[in-house]
């Protein structure tokens, strides 16, 4: 499936008056389409979106007064059925579920086989969508489509909704849409949008399946005085809301707000609850569960809303976290919001709707932390990564949106590198598989497991070659492998290294440990090509002489005139003649100049991070030093949220940066 | 050893684990939990060698385990030797609830004055043998999971049993009970309704089960990772006064830091009794 | 003898004794010269008097120190350009164990002229000083990167 | 099983020491205390030393609606017992009148937890006594659908806790005037289905009993139950006795004491004449057998073993049989019957005065008294646990028991001593006991 298709157009005809009396009209109309209804209705002394029949479930004489940290259901024993405040629940439950089935893993003869699950998408009708929703649908759906391989659960669902928008009358005390941009007036987007009279509703279609349910309701056309203060009705809101966040340049100021000291003084607040994203209409972070039979056969996987406030999100195998602080995760999800979502979607994250700051259990007020951490005409810092919205550097393009492929491959050869690292070759005859390019990772799914990503360690005419390190429980199964194993693939993914970029040059590769696998490829790309190179030059170094890898091709390198190879060691014993020491003396006091090189460094950070400071010192140019950097990247395709590095999904935008890219967001700790 | 390493295929957990369960002062709930897996009772028990478990069977063994699930907090001094012995014969030792994660219910009682509450209940307190301090187990031996929860929940459980036969990371998050009250569409009762609601600072697990039945969450899971319960409880005294702050934390998990902070800083649970902790109560988790 | 083959020349070339003046140079001369370390000779002995400030230029040496009981444990090893034994310009005995791993040529300054050309001469000094405070951090630099482990790593991915 | 067995006293075997520790198949660890000589048993006790957890003492301070999630954690097994006596109590003092909706809920609720609780003892403790296995788990290899059916029993009497309260363990809804929220319609008759297969399941269970074959042990003994006028005993009713003991459930202070003896945690309640009772299934069923449900009534006359059940302690499993029967039975009639109540739970002020109730947990009465100050909260409480009050008549019949069975080997003694502890279902963790059976050395 592709994105959306355009809708036929409306008939260019004037608005329609719906009476108070028939408004369910309007809900005979929309069920005539086969739809089921969602609307404002109420449930535990809120305003929720559930399924409604008709008018009686309305809220009619019913609105709320919102303030930091409360809500509370009142009477205004008005007629109308649209004048509470916006409640707790967001249209994203209808078109990213809290909670969907990914994939199911069976037994079969030839081993365990992992299918993605099609999404079952039931056609509905959004009643009462307020015009910050309808931009958070908007929001959403970039994302969802943004990148190689956009969400195939969240395209069924929002195609199969039909949108009756609701322009507003009345605002709560925590709404800003006027600021965001977003409203009172309806945007684009809805299929029909109704303005509120005492009388009834002024009806406008602005789609064609919405101009079907708008004749289905045959009634006349509105009057000029109706329409006339509908129109009116709603500039009068926008003069009462006033502008109260002041957003002209924001997403800079909060970027030069990096360091700022009030985000440790927001965490003796904050409770890290999760309440703000989860309400939140744009927030779209997930993360992958694993349920299985106690044989580990029969498997399933769900995805489930998750929350860059849980400590779990930054997590990453060996249980290091990005974000061990209650400040670097409200940091993350403030300047996300209101900053990098401009790098990534080319929009703020925020369109003002409030539910951040009602439903904050302690009323931590964003408008406020703003105010307080990026004011107005605040000096303009130094920028941490050089990208500049709005038009910053472009958005991820909309992807063709397909179903999750997992290619099923066998084991042929297992060789164990050292004592807790394996290289794997998986045959496989899937195109899109053997066309993976150097630096690109795949998702290593098995049964009961989660699926780590993992590099591509050899690109072979009918096979890839991964190398494992045990690291975690699903690493284990990995290693154990066996030939004749088999394993379902998802992949390739991620930039590659810019090799061609590097043709001609000189070229210098720096690895670091178990970051020697994601560069062999590299490796085999510049020898099978070495003439259109210039010198090469290799840097390997281990924590001990026990833990290089591919030890058989080291010792080939180190006997070839056309590339100049060095290693050294962390540490060794009495059996060890070669040097000692660490990576960055291999070319400390190297008399070649590095401008004009371009460099590949792949190892843990703290090795890369020298190796940067090394080689600049030579001369290499940041933008051509490139690097791979580690992420819990989980779905593979920036839709997760989970690899998130300042503007950057490190799984869709990398792994492989350059250092100019990066800027300070490769040095900043807790980002 | 930790969890982590124990199902991370590195450390010998055979694939028929001899699985104890034993129990110091608590209620019986959480190892009961085992036996309201009804539908799958059966299916575990063929994998597993259940060696140790008084509730269910007359078969007994004095180790060695490769699983000790342990109910209960530490209450006496027969106690305090028995969990010793009982580590040192067991490859992986789990704690299942309140009690034993964090002393339970009756570590209430670690605040007060210990021949004051035997008094209370026992016309001759000369008779009955106990501490002054019901303890969590990580306060004696060194632990290497918890399941939480009082009691703890028969889905989790099931996940931890099964995670650990699959050889997997068991799926037990450590997140706050709101996530799971915004996943199930539950309307906040504290921001609604102006009920006190320990989710925020609590651990999942529940499935939100308290907000669900209307009423606030009581923390029975204990405190989540980063629990900020000084934060939520300064919000709260907008409203209430200290004491019934404190109120609302001094239960299942107490004695859990982030819980004691917020109750020590009201001056102890409620309850005429002296608010300060008995040395041996400070001492027993320093 | 080649132009190489002169320790000044060498020090010059390798950036060391670039900054320093005809007349500073023409001391150095006088107390620097190169020799051929034969695989395994040991140039400095830990807890001795360190007799010589090196400066490999060709080949390696190891720092070692010694584990009683156990085979000496390598540090580090060090190449082109590399200076050891620069407790000789303090007078204070060797921190470690200096041996050729290899065939090695290096430049090597005595240490009772090295002194006095430092107490003597400032302009020497300040530019000698300078280049051992480079090592002696560009050191510290690798040791604490061997302290945080440097290919310690957290990843998941391989 | 460690058992240590001694002769002394020369050849004489009636003169024996036997020392079982940690009785299993009960709720809770505990011992048996059995001193034989010259054939005579000189002393039988069972000796409680659980780790004391204080709940009288926990409960100081606090709110009635408190105390409810208090003494829920008394027992894993009967958390319901504790919450309803608690609610009933608070109730009573408050002058609350709650609707009739939750009323019924209520002893739905108590229904849910009796068929839980006889579930889980007569088919995982106490059936593999009669049928010569070490546990429920051994027994499923050769009887595994029997096992299966009491697991289903189990589950649905878990199901019914878990619908009202959340959760079959500590369950979270029971509030003073009430519960938490409204409970509707379609949840409650989601139970009909399960309800309706334990039914068949608690009748096959009839069938099961009747084919067992316990030692023959057969004494008199004042039993002791509530009596309500309109039902089978659960939240209400006189406190009654089959020797004319006949008195209101909250006076239950003003007849009997507690009174505490040095070898248990718990403290024992007694008569004021002294004679041990016996609270429970077996005293339910002979006293208010006129109350049973149609059903029940039924099953009981094709069992036929009203007079075992009231005289022989190991037919007590006959008794739980037919609780079962009438629990499930009435669980279904509620089901059918319920419309929600207007309002969750009605409003209500605290004041002072005296909380006491007794309601019957699934193995006896259970009693509670709190004394509260003008915000309702307690000053002082009183916690009278069935198993308590059980002691005395259990040490009394494995005084009598004992010796119709010294001549058999020794480790079938200590195998028949169990199981007729295990015959009262005593629930150790309530009456915060250690049961561990052991035997004097004989000097």
């Amino acid at each position: 499936m592709t994105t959306r298709p355009e809708p036929p157009v409306a008939h260019d005809d004037p608005p329609r008056f719906l009476p108070r009396a028939e408004l369910d009209r309007l809900f005979g109309a929309l069920r005539a389409t086969g739809r089921t209804v969602i609307g404002p209705t109420i449930r535990e002394q809120a305003v929720t979106y559930d399924q409604i029949d008709g008018t009686d479930d309305l809220p009619i004489g019913w609105t709320a007064d919102t303030a930091p940290g409360t809500y509370r259901l009142t009477r205004n024993d008005g007629v109308r059925a649209f004048d509470y405040g916006i409640g707790p629940t967001a249209w994203k439950r209808y078109t990213h579920p809290p909670r969907i089935p990914l994939t199911v893993s069976a037994p079969s003869p030839v081993g365990p086989t992992v299918a993605p699950v099609t999404p079952d998408a039931p056609p509905l009708a959004f009643v009462g969508v307020r015009a910050c929703e309808l931009a958070a649908l908007r929001i959403q759906e970039r994302v969802m489509r943004a990148g190689p391989a956009g969400d195939v659960d969240h395209a069924a669902r929002r195609d199969a909704a039909l949108v009756v928008a609701v322009e507003c009358a009345v605002a709560g005390s925590t709404c800003f849409c006027t600021s965001m941009g977003t409203g009172p007036e309806v945007g684009e987007g809805a299929d029909i949008v109704l303005s509120e009279l005492d009388e009834g509703f002024v009806v406008r279609a602005e789609s064609g399946p919405g101009q079907v349910v708008v004749d289905a309701l045959r009634v006349d056309a509105a009057s000029d005085d109706q329409t006339g203060r509908a129109t009116a009705q709603v500039a009068e809101l926008r003069e009462t809301m006033g502008d109260p966040v002041p957003t002209a340049g924001l997403p800079e100021r909060l970027r030069a707000a990096i360091d700022h000291p009030h985000w440790a003084e927001i965490a003796e607040r904050c409770l890290a609850c999760t309440n703000c994203t989860l309400v939140c209409p744009t927030c779209f972070c997930t993360s992958v569960g694993v349920a299985s039979d106690l044989d580990g056969q029969a498997a399933t996987t769900d995805r489930t809303w998750d929350s860059c406030f849980s400590l779990g999100f930054g997590r990453v195998a060996g249980d290091a976290n990005f974000r061990p602080r209650v400040a670097d995760r409200y940091r993350q999800w403030l300047t996300h919001k209101f900053s990098t979502w401009w790098d990534q979607f080319g929009s703020s994250g925020c369109v003002g709707c409030g539910r951040c700051i009602a439903w904050c259990p302690v009323g931590i007020d964003v408008r406020a932390e703003l105010l307080a951490v990026a004011p107005p005409h605040a000096p303009a810092g130094p920028i941490p990564w050089p990208v500049a919205p709005p038009d910053g550097h472009a958005p991820a393009p909309l992807a063709t949106v397909e179903p999750a492929r997992y290619v099923e491959t066998e084991v042929t050869d297992v060789r164990r590198e050292t004592n807790d690292t394996v290289t794997l070759r998986l045959a496989t005859d899937d195109a899109a598989l053997l066309a993976a390019q150097p630096g690109q990772f795949v998702m290593v799914a098995q049964p009961a497991q989660s699926a780590p990503p993992i590099s591509i360690s050899r690109i072979l005419p009918d096979a890839l070659e991964l190398t494992i390190r045990h690291v975690g429980p699903a690493t284990a199964s990995l290693t154990a492998a066996r030939p004749g194993g088999r394993f379902a693939l998802r992949g390739p993914m991620g930039r590659p290294w810019p090799i061609d970029e590097a043709r001609g040059r000189d070229v210098v590769i720096v690895a670091g440990g178990i970051g020697l696998a994601p560069l062999r490829p590299v490796l085999d790309a510049v020898l099978r090509d070495r003439p259109r190179f210039g010198a090469v030059r290799i840097f390997h170094g281990a924590r001990t002489p026990a833990d290089r890898l591919f030890v058989p091709e080291l010792a080939a390198l180190a006997g070839r005139v056309d590339v100049e190879f060095a290693e050294i060691v962390d540490r060794a014993g009495p059996d060890w003649f070669g040097r000692v020491g660490v990576v960055t003396q291999l070319f400390e006091h190297a008399t070649w100049a590095g401008a004009g090189a371009t460099a590949f460094i792949c190892g843990p950070d703290r090795m890369m991070q020298a190796t940067v400071r090394g080689l600049a010192a030579h001369g290499l140019s940041a933008d051509r030093t490139w690097v791979t950097l580690e992420r819990n990247m989980a779905c593979g395709v920036g839709l997760c949220g989970h690899c998130q590095l300042g503007p950057y999904f490190v799984c869709r935008d990398g792994p492989v940066f350059s250092v100019a890219e990066l800027g300070d967001a490769f040095t900043t700790e807790g980002l | 050893m930790t969890l982590a390493a124990a199902t991370s295929g590195r450390t010998a957990v055979p694939a028929r684990p001899r699985i104890a369960i034993v129990k110091f002062a608590s209620c019986d709930g959480c190892q009961l939990t085992l036996l309201d897996l009804e539908d799958e009772l059966l299916a575990i028990a063929e994998r597993i060698d259940l060696v140790e478990f008084a509730e269910a069977t007359s078969q007994r063994s004095s180790g060695p385990y490769d699983v000790l699930f342990v109910e209960g907090s530490v209450s006496t001094p027969e106690q305090a030797e028995e969990i010793v012995r009982l580590r040192a014969a067991s490859t992986l030792l789990v704690t299942i609830g309140a009690c034993a994660t964090s002393g339970g219910i009756q570590a209430l009682r670690n605040w007060a004055d210990h021949d004051l509450v035997r008094a209370a209940v026992y016309p001759d307190p000369t008779m009955v043998d106990s501490l002054a301090t019901a303890t969590p187990i990580a306060d004696h031996v060194a632990v290497d999971a918890e399941i939480r929860g009082c009691p703890i929940s028969p889905a989790q459980l099931r996940e931890f049993v099964t995670a650990l036969l699959v050889g997997r990371r068991p799926g037990l998050p450590d997140e706050a009970v709101c996530a799971e009250c915004k996943r199930r569409n539950i309307v906040c009762v504290a921001v609604a309704r102006g009920i006190t609601c320990l989710g925020p600072v609590t651990r999942t697990g529940c499935g939100a089960l308290c907000p669900a039945y209307g009423r606030g969450c009581y923390g029975c899971f204990g405190p989540r990772e980063s629990a900020n319960g000084p934060g939520l409880a300064r919000w709260l005294e907008r409203d209430l006064p200290p004491a019934d702050v404190a109120r609302a934390f001094a239960l299942f998990n107490a004695w859990s830091p982030p819980f004691r902070t917020v109750i020590d800083e009201a001056g102890g649970p409620p309850g005429p009794i002296d608010g300060r902790p008995t040395p041996e109560a400070s001492d027993a988790h320093h | 003898m080649t132009l190489e083959a002169d320790p000044v020349e060498e020090l010059v070339a390798l950036g060391i004794a670039a900054d320093l003046s005809g007349a500073a140079r023409r001391r150095l001369a006088t107390i620097a010269r190169i020799e051929e370390l034969p695989a395994g000779k040991v140039v400095l002995r830990e807890g001795q008097p360190t007799l010589e400030l090196g400066v490999v230029l060709d080949g390696r040496v190891a720092l070692q120190t010694h584990l009683p009981g156990r085979a000496d444990l390598t540090l580090m090893t060090l190449d082109r350009g590399d200076i050891f034994g620069w407790s000789a310009a303090l007078g204070d005995p060797s921190t470690s164990s200096v041996v050729a791993q290899v065939p090695t040529r290096a430049v090597l300054l005595e240490r009772d002229g090295l002194l006095d050309a430092l107490a003597a001469d400032t302009e020497f000094a300040a530019v000698i000083y300078r280049r051992l405070f480079q090592a002696v951090t560009s050191r510290l630099v690798a040791t604490r990167l061997q302290l945080l482990d440097l290919y310690a790593s957290a990843e998941g991915r391989a | 099983m460690h058992t240590t067995e001694q002769l002394s006293g020369g050849p004489d075997v009636a003169d024996l020491t036997i020392d079982v520790r940690n009785l299993t198949r009960v709720e809770g660890e505990g011992s048996l205390h059995l001193q034989v000589r010259d054939g005579v048993v000189e002393s039988a006790r069972l000796e409680i030393f659980e780790a004391p957890r204080y709940f009288e003492r926990l409960v100081v301070g606090r709110t009635m609606d408190e105390v409810i999630d208090i003494v829920t954690r008394i027992c894993g097994i009967c958390p319901v017992a504790y919450q309803m006596t608690a609610v009933h109590a608070a109730e009573a003092a408050f002058g609350i009148d709650v609707d009739p909706a939750v009323a019924a809920l209520r002893r739905l609720f108590y229904c849910g937890e009796w068929i839980e609780s006889h579930a889980l003892h007569l088919y995982l403790l106490h059936l593999p006594d009669f049928l010569g296995y070490p546990s429920a788990l051994d027994l499923a290899r050769d009887h595994r659908s029997a096992v299966e059916g009491g697991l289903r029993l189990k589950r649905a009497g878990n199901h019914i806790v878990a619908t009202i309260g959340g959760r079959a363990i500590h369950p979270v809804s029971v509030r003073v005037g009430g519960f938490s929220r409204i409970l509707r319609r379609d949840e409650i008759r989601a139970l009909r289905a399960d309800l309706e297969e334990a039914l068949g399941l608690a009748e096959a269970t009839i069938d099961l009993v009747a084919t067992l074959q316990p030692p023959t042990f057969r004494r008199d003994m004042r039993l002791v139950a509530l009596r309500d006028p309109s039902a089978y005993p659960m939240n209400h009713g006189r406190i009654v006795s089959n020797d004319g003991i006949d008195l209101a459930a909250d006076a239950w202070e003003s007849l009997f004491d507690e009174h505490q003896v040095a070898w248990s945690h718990a403290l024992q309640a007694h008569a004021p004449d002294g004679r041990p009772y016996l609270l429970g299934p077996a005293a339910r069923v002979t006293l208010d057998g006129d109350r049973l449900h149609p059903r029940a009534a039924a099953a009981l006359d094709r069992l036929g073993l009203a007079d075992e059940i009231a005289h022989e302690p190991h037919w007590s499993i006959a008794a739980r049989a037919i609780e079962l029967v009438h629990a499930v039975a009435e669980a279904i009639d509620i089901v059918e019957a319920y419309e929600p109540p207007l309002e969750a739970a009605v409003a209500w002020r605290p004041r002072a005065g005296r909380a006491a109730w007794a309601t019957e947990a699934p193995r006896g009465m259970l009693f509670q008294r709190f004394d509260l100050d003008e915000g309702g909260c307690v000053t002082d409480a009183r916690i009278v646990p069935p198993t308590s009050q059980n002691q005395a008549a259990i040490e009394a019949d494995l005084a009598a028991f004992a010796p119709t069975v010294l001549e058999r080997p020794r480790a079938e003694v200590t195998h028949l001593m169990e199981q007729l502890i295990r015959s009262y279902d005593p629930c150790i963790s309530c009456a915060t006991h250690f049961l561990d059976v052991q035997v004097e050395e004989l000097s």
